[in-house]
């Protein structure tokens, strides 16, 4: 086993460890702070395949702008101190099986067709790369990127239309 | 030299014109012209139908050919009359008793309103137009609409005092049993265009057409046919309708319940001889039917109080008789019978309607008696039509009903048997028929005061038919005087083109003593008769056996409970449960499926979001097992 | 004027246009418009008669226009001996309706007048259209006026009833479509003759020209033919009827009786049977059994009626089942004496609604338990009654008595015991129509009776015509015979050669 | 292109226009203005193909006569929403310039969707189409249900597009040419690639939640409820005629080949879509719920044209979209004015205000299906579509059975409107029905006579 | 590395965020195991963009090993734009009324 392998198996299990906890501990800023750490493996990933720029713009993104955006509404609404109340359990039990059974079924169905082995690149491979990304983000993709813009245009008068008080 | 027959079609078109002026007129016409268009006609009718009498007498029938009524490639029936001998005698029964009655109906309707009566003369004028047609078809399918047709007039005829709820009802019954009848007739004509493909009589008579008919074939169309035969000529079991029809007009009995309509099965079994002569089965049940009616009728016969009832019953038991001759193979006498039965019944109707007439509407005649002082014409013309329908050797009942028995006896094998039943039916015919004339035309008047005050005998418009008709009662047996008597029986040889006659193979001396034999005993019922009824008292109802003749048998109550009862039991079970709750709750049932359905859905959209996801993740799921692991 | 417009576009357009103005027309003015129209209507139908030869008026009688020709349909309309039958008695049916229902008032006359003649366009478009999804356009578009003519001028429980009979012959019509398409999709290209050319084609004879298996046929017919039988309708998909006959105004009735009911027949000789000959063979034994049995069960029921109306819609079930039955019979005689009974039953039981909705308007009751001594206080009327009701029972010399006689001989060659059987609803047809008259019209003259008055000269011409029609046809039907001989030919085909 | 163009610009325009522009009728008008240029410049892209600015896409966006005039169908049913409701969105709230900029945007993204060639731009198109709609069903504010409506919405919305984005994640994956653009995607020689078809489940399972099938539709009846009237009418409408065209355009290309492994799930959709849309309208009391189970009853047919895929399902989809905009909107302005959304509101509305009643019929009859309405014409495009596909007749008989069903609920509204008596008030707001608003309703309802008479106006565009 | 252990991560991940959905009752943390999912996907894109890299048909290109990696930053833009309007509605109907528990959200039901 060599040390990549041994990180992807560390990374994986902290990943999927940590999303657990997000699921198992009730007071939602712990949730917050468990989805954090999630992403920061999912970061780890990033790196290990050599998607430098990803990895970046998770971190920077997702746990820092986005997750600090849950904490703040979080905070904001004072649920920090009060405990959510819970589901019934057999809700929760048939949630769980039925998600559980969602991916066992993915799984096998993926798993159906005689598959030889395919092999990720790691640690190699300069695609992810911040200049070979931007090349490729401003000349083929210039299209989306613009439109993108107006994604964020309807989010922002949507935040002005709902958020501003009646 | 065919002119006159060519000129056929105008026999039952006149009275048809004589329906349709009286029919449309009758708020315009007065009596007197509605009395002279009604009998006009058939008078007219009369005169053609002595004309062709004369022409078919010297051996001269037509097939006439109208018009083409259905034509198709496979079948053709053509709008056609025929005819013949049998056809023509026919016409002269019924034209010229119709005739009569119509006389008479002038004078004993005189009280209706106009309208009213203008209707009751196009409605008979209709009949008879009904009638004609169906004497003079060619075809089974041209008789059928006449044999329709003349149940028809017949229901207008018994329900003519509609407001009366008993006698709409009887007009009700007289043309459900007849259509039963029709019934029977009518597949019959179906069963012949399916193997014959015709329906055409020369056609289907023929040798050829005949050959294509199985026995099986024969028997069932035969059978069929006598069904039809029931019905129109009361007979068991579709007789009951005969003794209600009587709500009708006297007159109207007279010439439908007595003399016309009520001979068409025997008319229509002598037409189809050649089919008949070929079913042994069907005759012999023929006979046994004739039998078993003529004894019942005669039996009830014995103990009614109405006088019409009497007459009726008689007539059903007169009709057995007929068929009696029939089903064994003696048409000739058969169709004897029917004109003189067609003498003296009509004759006894008309007299009872005079008797009525004059008893202000009374039918009841325990409430009679005595009447041969208050109407002596009367009362002569209808102990004629006694003497006639009773067999006494001279009148003209004696000719006909001989020959009945005389066939019956030589029928092989149980031919004496039947004889006895027979003249045992005929001796209580005598017996009856006196005990009806003893009550009503002797002793003492039972009836109120001012009835006896308001007796008078009728108008003249009345008693010249019920004269002309006793004359016809006496002489009309003449034209069928047995060998044995020294007579040719011009009317067996006059019908031999069509019917043929049997050859009874009873030697001359046999028949005397069949005749004495028969005399004797009508005579001795005759007396008995008088001894028990010359001092009659009204009496109460009878009791014992007597009150089952009275209630005759109980067959309509039977009929009631086997059939109607029952039938409507069914119907209002189909309505209210195998539809209501069946046929139409499943058709609803759809509906509340689906709006159960709609409410069960709903529940399922429980605003909650959470279950929502759930459902969908279940979906998913569902969709990738089916996708995946389901075999294709 | 076969080079400007043919006779089927006069049948559908004269109507439907007359409809639409008399939306806009107000009070009386809308009933006289639609009696005035429809007398035109009547006036043109048996103008078209005098040029049916088709070889010498072909184009008086036929025409194809472009129509949704991308599909392979057209607007194909054109005129056959039955389809003019058919018209000729809608034709007949409303005048007659407007006549006799003058004295009725209708609110809102504009609506209920414009909406009868849309359903007297629907009701021609059906009969005369050549082309599948036309016919199916008609056959939808005389439903909805009639939908709403039930559920707006109805009786009291008008909605439900008119409901659960329009949504099951739309179910019933959307089945027919499903099949329609399954066997459009099995037609061979149509070729116009501007050059468009369709893979397939809605035409009638390319209908006719599919080769479909037998199996395919099989469950085809079904189809098809629940959609027919619940037009109708035949048992058991018939409990839809009494009810809305019931229901609606009788006006109405008398439209959906005399001529809608047919709609189901027709379609069936000319779309189902040329259509799917092998299916119609295979199921014709079924058809007929289920025919016989509705026969006698409709008659029974109609036995215990006492709601006139309903008592007529069951006979009208018992002899709509006759005439399927002998359809099916696939003989000569039996299909000759459907088809002109069609017209024959047609005409009598408009006769009857006629009779009826005289004395339900003056009287108010429906129920034969009330009525009495009609026959006192209106002679001519009942005179009328009493020879409708006995050409109704299929006496000799009225009409009906040549159909029901020619299909009872069609079923008696096919079978003898279905002839058995379904020959004692003869018995019990007199029995109930007879009893009818006897507790209705005779007897002593009941309370709900004592203000009736006898009929007036309009309904009295109108009701005498029908009695014309009737005798007429009873004591010459060979015309008729002649008139629609050719109407076998398409179903005789069906059977083996 | 120029759809995608000026739907993007004229949104910036209204969104300024909320602040800058006071008066409401002029924000209106302006929005009119906008949906007008669009039309225009879509209907001149049809007729040249030459769009005014070019922008090379690499081929993202694939631009031919049917997407364009698909567009034309959408952006004319949307001037007819305008026209109709204009007044109604205003009167939704404060915001009204906003409303019209985030209409615009979606309309942007139904262009996306409608020419979009990779699966990048088909997702970012869902989600410009989706984004401003969970804003529009919360733009009622104050009223809790909107609210309620609108977090639904948003959650189950963003769930389905993870859903959405895995499955494009495994085509990707399963895909030997490593590409988004769906004409380019390797399907498997022999048997079709595991991961494709994961992929493809996924992919088929989101876009059925995008257009409410079932067993992805719970949705729907709670957000169309919820939702403010007016947006409910256009959510309803455009947007939901959108997704599908997105649905049918991603399965045709890059699917279409292995149409037969996945008819089955389709069928399954279908059946259930329509026997759960239909059953569930019957029970329901409040118009506009019903109207929402109705949408999802309009939707099984409309799965049709993917369930078929050929020529005449385009050719349906088309006619579809046209003719159940029209009449839904048509019917959604009417229930607007209405006081009370039960079917008992709308009795005696025949009486009181008939031509409000008689377009209303007419509408109900087009959803329904009555021959010589639009909706008539479309259903029979599907079916035909369906037969003509061959496999699993019985759908199309169970579809028609179900369409019978349909006829219950909607006829319910029929007969209230006819058939009942009017309540002492008049069941409408007749301060808000101008003249202009029933002459509109009038040429609705006429458009929907001219397309059941003449569907071949629509459909020819398509072959252009 | 096999793939195979990328695909049975980011299936574990995105199956723990549908877990989360269907057992939390609070809106932000549902929305959260949303998001969750979407990194699954992330995850995903970003093993098979390497994993074309690895097998020859792409090597041809450096464009269609980016093109994953370019989606993904699309998705992170999408999800951006999704919490800014999610969080924006939670906020409103926390206003309203004082409560992210989704259970309590029922009164549009049937």
């Amino acid at each position: 086993m060599n040390i990549l392998s041994l990180l992807f198996y560390i990374l994986s299990a902290m990943a999927v460890g940590s999303a657990i906890m997000m699921l198992l501990s009730k007071n939602p800023v712990k949730s917050i702070l468990w989805l954090i750490v999630v992403f920061f493996a999912i970061s780890g990933h990033y790196i290990l395949l050599n998607a430098q720029f990803l990895a970046v713009v998770n971190i920077i993104v997702y746990a820092g702008a986005i997750m600090v955006l849950f904490l703040f509404v979080v905070m904001l609404m004072n649920l920090n101190s009060t405990v959510e109340p819970v589901k019934n359990f057999r809700m929760q039990l048939i949630g769980i099986i039925s998600g559980g059974a969602l991916f066992l079924i993915i799984l096998s169905s993926l798993m159906k067709g005689e598959g030889k082995a395919q092999l990720v690149q790691m640690r190699v491979g300069d695609a992810g790369l911040i200049k070979n990304l931007g090349n490729v983000l401003f000349t083929n993709y210039v299209l989306p990127f613009e439109i993108a813009s107006i994604l964020f245009l309807s989010a922002m008068i949507g935040a002005v239309v709902i958020g501003k008080k009646a | 030299m065919n002119t006159i027959l060519n000129l056929a079609w105008l026999i039952p078109v006149l009275p048809l014109v004589g329906f349709i002026i009286n029919g449309l007129g009758r708020k315009s016409l007065n009596k007197g012209m509605v009395s002279v268009i009604g009998c006009g006609v058939i008078l007219a009718a009369f005169v053609l139908s002595v004309m062709v009498f004369l022409q078919t007498k010297s051996g001269n029938t037509i097939n006439a050919h109208y018009f083409d009524f259905i034509q198709l490639s496979s079948f053709n029936l053509g709008f056609e009359f025929k005819i013949d001998q049998l056809s023509s005698l026919f016409l002269l029964i019924i034209t010229g008793v119709g005739f009569l009655i119509h006389v008479y109906s002038t004078a004993y309707m005189h009280e209706e309103d106009n309208k009213d009566f203008a209707k009751y003369f196009s409605y008979l004028n209709l009949f008879v137009f009904s009638m004609l047609l169906l004497v003079m078809g060619g075809n089974f399918v041209i008789m059928f609409i006449g044999w329709e047709g003349v149940g028809l007039c017949s229901y207008l005829l018994i329900g003519y005092w509609f407001k009366n709820t008993d006698y709409t009802k009887a007009a009700n019954k007289a043309f459900i049993m007849n259509r039963i009848g029709d019934l029977g007739f009518l597949l019959a004509v179906f069963w012949l265009i399916a193997k014959v493909g015709s329906v055409n009589f020369d056609t289907v008579f023929s040798a050829a057409s005949l050959a294509k008919l199985s026995a099986t074939d024969i028997t069932g169309i035969t059978l069929l046919l006598f069904v039809g035969a029931t019905g129109k000529s009361a007979q068991i079991p579709l007789y009951t309708w005969l003794p209600d029809a009587m709500a009708g007009p006297t007159p109207v009995s007279a010439l439908i319940h007595a003399a016309t309509m009520v001979t068409a099965g025997i008319y229509m079994i002598a037409r189809s001889n050649a089919l008949f002569s070929m079913a042994e089965l069907t005759m012999t049940i023929i006979t046994f039917v004739g039998l078993a009616t003529a004894l019942l009728a005669a039996s009830i016969a014995i103990k009614q109080n109405d006088i019409k009832k009497v007459l009726a019953y008689s007539t059903v038991s007169q009709l057995g008789f007929m068929f009696i001759a029939l089903g064994t193979g003696n048409y000739v006498a058969a169709v004897f019978h029917v004109l003189t039965h067609a003498f003296f019944k009509a004759l006894m109707f008309l007299g009872s309607g005079s008797v009525i007439h004059a008893m202000g509407g009374e039918q009841d005649i325990r409430k009679m008696g005595g009447l041969h002082c208050h109407m002596k014409i009367t009362s002569i013309t209808f102990l004629i039509g006694c003497l006639a329908i009773s067999g006494i050797p001279g009148f003209s009942g004696f000719f006909s009903k001989d020959e009945i028995l005389v066939g019956a006896f030589s029928v092989h094998g149980y031919g004496p048997v039947l004889y006895s039943i027979t003249l045992f039916a005929a001796l209580l015919t005598a017996f009856y028929m006196f005990r009806l004339y003893f009550i009503t035309f002797t002793g003492k008047f039972r009836g109120t005061h001012e009835q006896e005050h308001h007796l008078h005998e009728s108008p003249s418009a009345m008693t010249i038919p019920l004269i002309v008709l006793a004359i016809l009662s006496i002489i009309g047996g003449f034209v069928g005087v047995p060998e044995a008597l020294g007579g040719h029986h011009q009317l067996a040889s006059y019908l031999s083109p069509v019917v043929k006659s049997v050859t009874h193979h009873l030697s001359h001396s046999t028949e005397y003593i069949l005749m004495a034999v028969s005399t004797l005993l009508v005579f001795a019922s005759i007396a008995f008769a008088w001894m028990k009824y010359k001092n009659y008292q009204a009496e109460g109802n009878a009791t014992g056996f007597g009150k089952v003749l009275q209630n005759k048998w109980y067959v309509d109550e039977l009929y009631d409970v086997v059939f109607v009862k029952p039938l409507m039991k069914f119907s209002a079970f189909l309505n209210n449960i195998v539809e209501k709750k069946g046929i139409d709750g499943l058709v609803n049932g759809v509906g509340k499926a689906v709006q159960y359905g709609g409410r069960q859905f709903r529940l399922l959209q429980s605003g909650q979001v959470g279950l929502y996801v759930l459902l969908m993740v279940v979906g998913m799921l569902g969709l990738f097992i089916i996708q995946f692991f389901c075999k294709k | 004027m076969g080079e400007f417009i043919t006779f089927p576009e006069l049948f559908i357009w004269l109507p439907l246009l007359a409809g639409l103005l008399a939306f806009f027309l107000k009070g009386n003015s809308a009933k006289n418009w639609a009696t005035f129209s429809s007398l035109i209507v009547l006036a043109v139908v048996v103008a078209s008669l005098f040029y049916s030869d088709d070889k010498q008026y072909a184009s008086y009688n036929r025409v194809n226009y472009y129509w949704l020709k991308q599909i392979g349909n057209s607007f194909f309309v054109g005129l056959d001996s039955t389809s003019r039958l058919l018209a000729l008695l809608t034709a007949i049916a409303f005048p007659v309706i407007f006549i006799t229902t003058s004295k009725n008032n209708y609110k809102n006359p504009a609506a209920f007048y414009g909406l009868m003649l849309l359903s007297q366009s629907g009701l021609m478009g059906v009969f005369v259209s050549m082309d599948a999804l036309l016919f199916y356009f008609f056959w939808e578009l005389a439903l909805i006026p009639v939908y709403f003519l039930c559920s707006r001028w109805g009786g009291e429980k008008r909605i439900q009833t008119t409901f659960k009979f329009f949504v099951y012959t739309f179910a019933g019509s959307l089945l027919m479509l499903a099949g329609i398409l399954y066997v459009y999709m099995h037609t061979s290209q149509r070729v116009f003759e501007d050059g468009t050319v369709s893979s397939h084609s809605f035409a009638l004879h390319s209908f006719m020209s599919t080769m479909l298996s037998i199996k395919e046929q099989g469950w085809l017919f079904a189809l098809f033919f629940i959609a027919f039988a619940i037009k109708m309708p035949i048992f058991p998909f018939h409990t839809w009827q009494p009810d809305t006959y019931d229901q609606s105004p009788t006006s109405v009735t008398m439209v959906m009786s005399a001529v809608m009911v047919k709609m189901g027949l027709f379609a069936v000789m000319r779309w189902l049977i040329p259509v799917l000959p092998a299916g119609a063979l295979a199921h014709a034994n079924m058809v007929i059994i289920l025919c016989v049995i509705g026969i006698l069960y409709a008659s029974c029921i109609a036995l215990v009626q006492d709601n006139i109306k309903k008592l007529i819609a069951y006979s009208s079930i018992a002899h709509i089942g006759l005439m399927c039955a002998a359809i099916f019979t696939f003989k000569e005689i039996g299909v000759q004496g459907a088809v002109i009974q069609l017209f024959s039953h047609g005409i009598n039981i408009l006769g009857m609604w006629v009779v009826f909705d005289i004395v339900e308007r003056q009287t108010g009751v429906k129920n034969i338990s009330q009525l009495g001594g009609i026959a006192t206080k209106a002679p001519v009327l009942t005179i009328f009654l009493v020879i409708i009701a006995l050409a109704n029972i299929a006496l000799p010399l009225t009409n009906a008595f040549v159909g029901e006689f020619m299909m009872f001989g069609g079923l008696f060659q096919l079978n003898p015991w279905y002839a058995f059987a379904a020959v004692i609803s003869i018995i019990l047809a007199a029995t109930y129509t007879l009893n009818m008259i006897r507790k209705a019209f005779y007897g002593e003259v009941s309370p709900a009776v004592q203000g009736m008055k006898d009929i007036g000269f309009a309904e009295k011409s109108a009701l005498a015509g029908l009695v014309l029609l009737i005798l007429l046809f009873g004591i010459m039907p060979q015309p008729m015979i002649e008139f629609t001989k050719d109407a076998l030919k398409n179903i005789l085909a069906v059977l083996p050669k | 292109m120029n759809a995608i163009l000026f739907s993007a610009l004229w949104g910036i325009v209204m969104m300024f226009s909320g602040v800058f522009v006071k008066r409401k009728s002029t924000v209106s008008l302006l929005a009119i203005i906008g949906i007008v240029l669009l039309f225009v410049a879509n209907a001149i892209e049809l007729n040249t193909y030459q769009p005014f600015f070019y922008i090379d896409s690499w081929d993202m966006l694939r631009v031919n006569s049917f997407n364009l005039s698909f567009l034309a169908v959408v952006f004319g049913c949307t001037l007819l929403f305008f026209l109709l409701s204009a007044s109604d969105i205003l009167k939704v709230g404060e915001h009204g310039g906003e409303y019209f900029a985030l209409i615009f945007f979606v309309l942007c993204g139904i262009s996306l969707c409608a020419t979009f060639n990779t699966l990048l731009i088909l997702f970012i198109g869902i989600e410009i189409m989706s984004i401003p709609l969970y804003i529009l069903t919360g733009s009622d504010k104050r009223n809790l249900k909107s609210n309620e409506a609108a977090l639904k919405y948003f959650l189950m919305g963003s769930f389905f597009t993870g859903v959405m984005l895995m499955g494009i994640a495994f085509i990707y994956g399963g895909n030997p040419s490593a590409s988004f653009y769906i004409d380019n995607i390797q399907l498997g020689k022999d048997a079709l690639n595991p991961m494709i078809a994961t992929g493809l489940v996924l992919l088929l399972i989101s876009l059925s939640f995008k257009v409410s099938a079932a067993p992805f539709h719970f949705w729907t009846p709670d957000v169309y409820d919820g939702a403010p009237t007016v947006f409910t009418s256009f959510m309803a409408t455009i947007v939901k005629v959108g997704a599908f065209f997105a649905f049918v355009r991603l399965f045709e290309n890059s699917f279409g080949k292995i149409h037969t492994q996945w008819q089955t799930l389709l069928v399954v959709i279908t059946v259930s879509t329509l026997l759960i849309g239909n059953i569930t309208a019957v029970f329901q009391q409040s118009v506009k719920r019903m109207m929402a189970y109705s949408s999802i009853a309009q939707a099984g047919f409309m799965l049709f044209a993917l369930f078929a895929l050929n020529e005449r399902a385009k050719e349906g989809l088309v006619l579809y979209s046209a003719a159940y905009s029209v009449a839904t909107i048509g019917f959604f302005a009417i229930l607007i004015k209405m006081k009370d959304y039960t079917i008992e509101g709308f009795n005696g509305m025949g009486q009181t205000n008939p031509v409000l009643g008689i377009t209303a019929t007419i509408f109900l009859l087009s959803l329904t299906g009555i021959p010589l309405t639009a909706g008539f014409q479309s259903k029979f495009y599907m079916l035909m579509a369906a037969v003509e596909n061959g496999a699993h007749f019985w759908v199309v008989i169970a579809a028609v059975l179900l369409a019978a069903v349909s006829a219950y609920y909607y006829f319910r509204v029929i007969q209230a409107i006819w058939f009942k008596q009017p309540a002492n008030a008049n069941p409408v707001n007749e301060e808000e029905v101008s003249g202009s608003f029933k002459l509109l309703l009038i040429i609705s309802a006429i458009l929907i006579i001219v397309l059941g008479v003449y569907p071949e106006l629509l459909i020819q565009w398509l072959y252009h | 590395m096999d793939i195979k252990y990328y695909i049975g991560l980011s299936l574990a991940l995105f199956s723990i965020g549908i877990i989360g959905v269907l057992t939390r009752r609070n809106a932000i943390l549902i929305f959260m195991c949303v998001e969750l999912m979407l990194n699954a996907v992330n995850l995903l894109l970003v093993a098979f963009s390497k994993m074309h890299a690895m097998s020859g048909v792409a090597k041809a290109s450096a464009n269609y090993v980016a093109d994953a990696q370019i989606f993904v930053f699309f998705i992170m833009v999408v999800a951006a734009a999704e919490v800014a309007v999610g969080l924006a509605i939670i906020v409103m109907l926390y206003r309203n009324t004082h409560s992210v528990d989704i259970n309590f959200l029922n009164r549009l039901k049937n």
